[in-house]
């Protein structure tokens, strides 16, 4: 997931989420970039508001149903 | 201030020094609250915090004294000096300090008159009271008891005093009595002054379950942001709910369309059945 | 549930989810193309707003749900 | 979600989900592939089973969400 | 959902649900008949017990429950 | 519940549900109408909002979610 | 929620969260580092088991809202 948090943080700094600075952040947090995952990244960004995307829950929820009512 | 030095008694003179010294060897000089630490317990959270830090006694005149000469911020130390502060060095984060001194407090009795920082709470259920004027007591500090099987019990659970209420004399005696420790005793900073700033124990007291709960939120985003923008992620659960996810509006669809096709057509079944049954209901 | 996810794709492409566009996503998946379910599936989707229906909870949950990965 | 569609529509055509299957759907669709996407998604793909997943989100009550707390 | 309709009155009238009998159903109701939708509803209902869906629908819960705490 | 689904299919005909488009519906299905059955349907149905009442029904039940985060 | 992130990415990269590291990623981020908030954080953290409080969040349930229909 860090290449996720790497974005998270460039957009909570309100930098625009691109190649350079994803590579930026995960370098100083020592990891080794992977060129094509950080284009993968940021194509996958591309278009996305990124703010509505992370408060959209995306997980199958994982509760019980509701009892009938 | 530099005239009043020069008349300073030699002692007195020496102690500011001291506390001048222990100021340059530590990152951090701060005031603890030693109010209601008997001595016993004081050495002993002294010889515990040998390691990270050292607790100095010391009159407030020469506290205030040696801030004085110290100047900058030290200064600022001076307005939190009280009648129980004692100065405490150390190095590293103030945050981590706060925390290690709140992880050392015990808890003791209260007294008459003293303010409780938590709710007191009295739980129901039997003590080990034998009948007598206890019960009464009890009754006159706001516990409902009774005698029950020969003991006296306490008939429903009570919060006797509120946060920041103080504690009348019936209240502590009984509270005693119970075994109710209220009162925390240990070490308790009234302020920092640290790498040219203030730090007062409002700031300093982090919340542990705060920042954990943070750590979920941040995790559930990323976790959100990958699924919902189809980030390719090699992480457990992220490309299962990304499939879930595409499955999930492909089967939206066909059922909202009436797409009839295997894997949606249950479902369109369903959704008629259920459609049926409410206009039945009616 | 194969034409659904071409109509789907052809839908995010921003084209138009017609016979000829999901057939031609059909045919590259290399499924031989039913014309009659085809034509099914458009008749289907006509006047259907994609991105509103994709959203809305259409199903009934199959009692309890899964574990979590 | 057009990567994941075409995945899961080559999936449901019995065909091996690789980067070349991936393109060839996406590409007939009239999207403009980005190879360090795919190659990300089949990377990610490796050691997924994509009928379990499946399987799980037709277990999973479909919901539509809303922000976490 | 008129063909859905169509096939579970046709069913529920314990006849066979053909392409003949649900169109008839649909005539009669005054509703123009796509041969193509019809293909599809009896070609995806081959191999469904339309009992057990039935059920599994009645067994669903009905209702909306309450947010997380 | 053929007579509940004659009415549906009415209804999304776009048509008004009376006995006799209920009724011929139901023959065509091969029912034998019971006009009494009929006449109570109607009845029950009189200035009932169709549209709102499936709505309801078809507003699909929603897992709740389980304990809290 | 910089700082968090910036925690995240770094305990990601299995790096030790200390002072230094997270300093050091949120500067590549651009962001103006808060001394005393890192301080805090990294005394709050020293409590706190991270991958703990991470697998919450895969297993917390996502809050869910009803659709309309």
């Amino acid at each position: 997931m860090e290449y996720i948090y790497a974005a998270l943080l460039v957009h909570s700094a309100a930098k625009t989420v691109d190649e350079e600075s994803v590579k930026a952040v995960l370098s100083a947090a020592g990891i080794a970039v992977d060129d094509s995952r950080v284009k993968a990244l940021i194509a996958a960004l591309d278009g996305v508001d990124i703010e509505e995307a992370i408060s959209k829950a995306a997980a199958a929820p994982v509760a019980v149903a509701a009892a009938p009512a | 201030m530099a005239i009043y030095t020069h008349h300073l008694p030699a002692w007195k003179r020496e102690e500011v020094e001291q506390i001048k010294d222990l100021a340059d060897k530590y990152a951090l000089v701060g005031l603890v609250d030693v109010y209601g630490i008997p001595a016993r317990q004081f050495q002993q959270i002294r010889r515990n915090l040998r390691s990270n830090a050292v607790v100095k006694v010391a009159r407030n005149t020469l506290v205030e004294h040696s801030m004085n000469e110290l100047g900058g911020h030290f200064v600022d130390l001076n307005g939190k000096v009280s009648e129980h502060s004692a100065l405490i060095f150390a190095n590293g984060n103030p945050f981590k300090l706060f925390k290690s001194l709140e992880q050392t407090k015990t808890k003791r009795s209260a007294k008459a008159g003293e303010i409780t920082p938590e709710d007191i709470v009295v739980p129901a259920g039997p003590t080990t009271f034998k009948p007598g004027p206890i019960v009464g007591e009890l009754q006159q500090a706001g516990i409902p008891a009774a005698i029950d099987g020969g003991k006296v019990k306490i008939k429903e659970t009570k919060t006797v005093v509120k946060a920041g209420e103080a504690i009348n004399k019936k209240q502590a005696d009984v509270l005693s009595k119970l075994g109710i420790k209220p009162m925390p005793v240990g070490l308790s900073l009234l302020a920092v002054c640290y790498e040219g700033d203030l730090y007062l124990p409002d700031v300093l007291s982090v919340d542990d379950e705060a920042y954990k709960a943070k750590i979920t939120l941040a995790a559930q985003q990323a976790f959100n942001l990958a699924v919902n923008a189809a980030v390719p992620t090699a992480c457990v659960g992220v490309t299962e709910a990304q499939i879930a996810k595409a499955v999930r509006e492909a089967r939206n669809l066909g059922v909202e369309a009436s797409i009839y096709e295997k894997g949606v057509i249950e479902l369109i079944i369903s959704k008629a059945y259920r459609q049926a049954n409410a206009l039945k209901a009616i």
